[in-house]
């Protein structure tokens, strides 16, 4: 048998489905993403005090929170399409997605705090 | 010796692969070798053309008889392999329709089912046929790919035992006193050589059934004579479209996936491998083609292509008077034992072939089971790729 | 004789060989190498933002930094990526779901030129603010 | 017409190389006619697939310069008198010796799928309405597929994932949901809608270059997309 891997067990998959979603709203929260923090800024950054004052804003703190989960989750399911080309096995599969989904978290996680840590500083 | 078997098979042609689906069903260790691709020989560069016996009934009774005969098995036996939308035959001009009454009288003798039908209606199922046509009779006609034709015998041969050796090449006969005991074969993968034992060694390798056969110091009618066919980019047909007439150069046009092939020429050739095609063969085909199809013209030509054939029987003048029906030879008549040749014969007939050969390397062995090929449902051709 | 055939070498490299492909297969080249990119500079500037949690001059120091002409070189890089893998995800998802399939090609060429129409303006606009 | 064809040789134990032949066709010839011809005249022991050439079989698929062709229906006018043609076997695919390769990720994949080879034909009147001859109950012709394999050649995908359905796999798949013959709809759903079935593709559509006879996967693989993508969701929202 010159390719046993083609009989291995096939499984429901929505990464394509979501890969799709997930960069479609990121075209939307990307574009607000940069409008606000770059393009409408004198010089494109924001001072610190700027950016602590921007963020205590709620609606722009969970703008910004829901484009990180989005953008990572997007780049993460990236990541994972480009191990899977590469014709893992099954088991090596399932530790790749759960890795991914740890860093994930964890991303978020940090994001989270960090948002919530400047806001704290300000506050 | 690396192996011995009972029997060995020279050539993964038509032939040669029914002969192995045969004898490997009579339960007989066997290995089929060929020089190159499965079918890259004669059988590959085919009309494709699964005979009713239609274009037989006439001058070739016997031949006729054994094309409906094997066209029917085959419509039984081979489930995924071949179009089959029927033929019919065309009169162009008044000798043909002069012919007409001769050709059902003749597909009722040989008991081809053939229907004469009104031009109009041919014209409805067929619209880019020659509007001006006289005359039109159906058969039973189909269409056959010829790579999957053999690569379904392969494929229940091996699933029944056989093993298949492509890239191989037989370059000597093993002789013990004046029996064939095997063959020296080059494995052009390695470029090494080696020899391969068996109790009888089946040549079917058509044209060049004498080249084999001369390793044993023996001599086998057989005339190499080349044809071409010419393959249109666009399918002009459904049905196949013959000529209603006797057998003549560029008097059938068989449609195939995509496009419609017409066919065919007919020369001697001295060297089986070196044939240079005739550009005036290829405008022949088309001038004659266009007769029945004159769109054949307006369409570009996709390939042409040409193979030497292996024609039977006395080396007259005219090859197309020579017969097409097969020909086995036991070579205990020349005095060399355990080797025979199967040449001549069209796909269409392979399976009776092979039927005949292997009652005779049976009865040679001492082997007595029956042939069950016309019974049995050949394996699926994609199977041949199951390692 | 048993005489194995040369196995198939997998080999990632082959993700990126122009060898005789064509256009489609170099908008999936732009594609791969634009993602790869993006996750870092994702990861990047997510670490980058941690300045922020240290304090003011923290970060004030990095935003002098970010304004130096070879950054902002970057950003204009990170923009041509954004727009390159953002247009032809558009490209991809539309062909995914069926729509346009037969003009995939042309959408193909529609993105690119809005990458570098938008590119260049980009550019232009982050070089005429620094002045 | 003279050309230099420049051809992959490969003997299981030893290195490969390139062995250049010069050879003369006629302009009509195509470069399988030239292969043969450097086979006839210069080296007998050049190994390569073919068997119909008419683009029947498909089993002579190679690169020419690098790009994958069906080499009986590729004229050699196309590259120009002198010209010199490198020719490769097919990518992804076992070499077993020059350009022969091993076949069968080719085949088991068709048989995986099951696309029955005879379908329907178009009937060549537009309307579709004239009576078929008796005994007949619809006009049938071969797939349009040959499994020749260049699109499996050509995917950047099947470079390096063996699990890869593949390109004429998606595209059987789609003639199948088009036009079932009997076969199991619900399997080929599960076939194709795995990571490694068509989600895995990545539109490059080197398949629909590589494709000598209209099946164009790339075209199919985004109808397939579709159709399984829509379904989930449909069923995902308790839809039937």
């Amino acid at each position: 048998m010159v390719e046993k891997q083609l009989t291995r067990e096939r499984t429901s998959s929505w990464s394509w489905i979501l890969q799709a979603f997930t960069g479609a709203l990121l075209l939307v929260l990307l574009g607000l993403h940069m409008v606000v923090q770059h393009f409408v800024v004198e010089g494109g950054l924001r001072d610190y005090q700027q950016v602590v004052e921007y963020l205590s804003n709620p609606f722009v703190f969970l703008l910004e929170v829901m484009f990180l989960i989005i953008v990572t989750w997007h780049a993460l399911l990236g990541v994972r399409a480009i191990l899977f080309d590469l014709g893992l096995q099954p088991a090596t599969e399932r530790k790749v997605t759960a890795i991914l989904s740890i860093v994930g978290v964890i991303t978020i996680a940090y994001g989270i705090w960090l948002s919530a840590t400047i806001v704290a500083q300000g506050a | 010796m690396s192996q011995k078997y009972h029997v060995i098979v020279i050539g993964a042609g038509s032939t040669g692969t029914a002969t192995a689906h045969d004898l490997a069903l009579r339960g007989l260790q066997l290995t089929v070798i060929e020089r190159g691709e499965i079918a890259s020989g004669t059988t590959g560069r085919n009309h494709c053309l699964l005979h009713s016996g239609g274009r037989y009934a006439v001058t070739d009774h016997e031949g006729a008889v054994e094309c409906i005969d094997e066209n029917l098995t085959l419509r039984q036996i081979m489930r995924d392999g071949l179009e089959l939308n029927d033929g019919l035959f065309v009169a162009v001009d008044e000798s043909d329709l002069a012919f007409k009454d001769t050709f059902l009288e003749g597909c009722a003798s040989c008991g081809i089912p053939a229907r004469d039908i009104p031009v109009k209606r041919a014209l409805e199922i067929e619209p880019y046929l020659n509007p001006k046509i006289l005359g039109a009779v159906q058969v039973p006609d189909g269409v056959f790919d010829p790579y999957r034709f053999c690569l379904s015998f392969l494929a229940t041969a091996k699933k029944n035992g056989a093993t298949v050796l492509p890239y191989h090449e037989v370059v000597g006969l093993l002789m013990s006193g004046q029996a064939v005991s095997g063959v020296k074969v080059l494995d052009h993968r390695t470029g090494k050589q080696y020899e391969i034992g068996a109790d009888l060694v089946v040549n079917a390798t058509g044209p060049w059934a004498g080249k084999i056969a001369a390793f044993a110091n023996v001599d086998v009618p057989v005339l190499p004579t080349a044809g071409v066919m010419v393959s249109i980019s666009k399918r002009l047909n459904q049905m196949v479209v013959n000529r209603l007439n006797k057998p003549h150069d560029g008097d059938i046009v068989v449609p195939q996936r995509m496009t419609s092939i017409i066919g065919t020429t007919s020369w001697k050739v001295d060297d089986m491998d070196a044939i240079h095609i005739p550009q005036e063969h290829v405008d022949k085909m088309i001038e004659f083609g266009e007769k029945m199809i004159p769109a054949l013209r307006d369409n570009p030509i996709r390939g042409v292509m040409a193979v030497a054939r292996p024609l039977i029987g006395k080396k007259s003048a005219d090859e197309r008077e020579v017969s097409r029906t097969f020909a086995g030879f036991d070579h205990a008549h020349d005095g060399v034992e355990n080797f025979v040749t199967i040449s001549g014969g069209k796909t269409t007939t392979a399976r009776g072939m092979a039927e005949k050969i292997s009652d005779i390397v049976c009865a040679k062995l001492g082997v007595s089971a029956p042939c069950r090929t016309r019974e049995v449902v050949l394996e699926s051709y994609r199977s041949y790729y199951n390692n | 004789m048993e005489v194995k055939p040369k196995p198939v070498q997998r080999k990632p490299l082959e993700w990126f060989n122009l060898k005789g492909k064509r256009v489609g297969f170099w908008a999936y080249v732009v594609m791969r190498l634009s993602a790869v990119g993006l996750v870092l500079y994702l990861f990047l500037h997510l670490v980058i933002l941690s300045q922020l949690a240290v304090g003011p001059a923290a970060w004030d120091n990095f935003v002098a930094l970010a304004k130096s002409p070879a950054v902002l070189l970057l950003d204009v890089v990170l923009i041509i990526g954004i727009l390159a893998h953002g247009l032809n995800g558009i490209r991809l998802t539309l062909i995914g779901f069926g729509l346009g399939v037969p003009r995939q090609k042309l959408m193909l060429w529609i993105g690119l030129i809005l990458t570098l129409v938008f590119g260049v303006l980009s550019a232009l606009a982050i070089f005429a603010e620094t002045k | 017409m003279k050309l230099n064809l420049k051809i992959y040789r490969y003997k299981p134990g030893s290195e490969p190389h390139y062995d250049t032949f010069p050879v003369d066709v006629p302009e009509t010839a195509n470069v399988l006619d030239a292969i043969e011809r450097a086979w006839d005249d210069l080296d007998r022991t050049i190994m390569f697939r073919h068997a119909c050439h008419h683009a029947s079989c498909g089993s002579c698929g190679l690169l020419v310069n690098d790009q994958e062709k069906l080499p009986c229906v590729t004229p050699v006018k196309d590259y120009g008198e002198g010209a010199t043609l490198k020719i490769d076997p097919m990518r992804n695919m076992p070499v077993i010796t020059d350009l022969a390769v091993d076949a069968s990720p080719i085949y088991q994949r068709m048989a995986l799928i099951g696309l029955p080879i005879i379908r329907d034909a178009e009937t060549l009147r537009a309307d579709g309405k004239e009576p078929l001859p008796e005994g007949l109950e619809a006009f049938r012709r071969f797939e349009n597929c040959l499994e020749c394999g260049l699109c499996l050649s050509a995917c950047p995908v099947m470079a390096t994932d063996p699990q890869f359905l593949g390109p004429l796999t998606l595209a059987a798949a789609e003639r199948l949901l088009a036009e079932p013959r009997g076969v199991d709809i619900e399997r080929i759903y599960r076939l194709v809608d795995d990571e490694h079935g068509v989600w895995r593709c990545h539109s490059s559509f080197e398949c629909t270059e590589a494709c000598p006879y209209e099946v164009y996967p790339g075209e199919a693989i985004m109808r397939l997309k579709r159709k399984v993508g829509l379904r989930k969701i449909k069923q995902f929202f308790g839809g039937a």
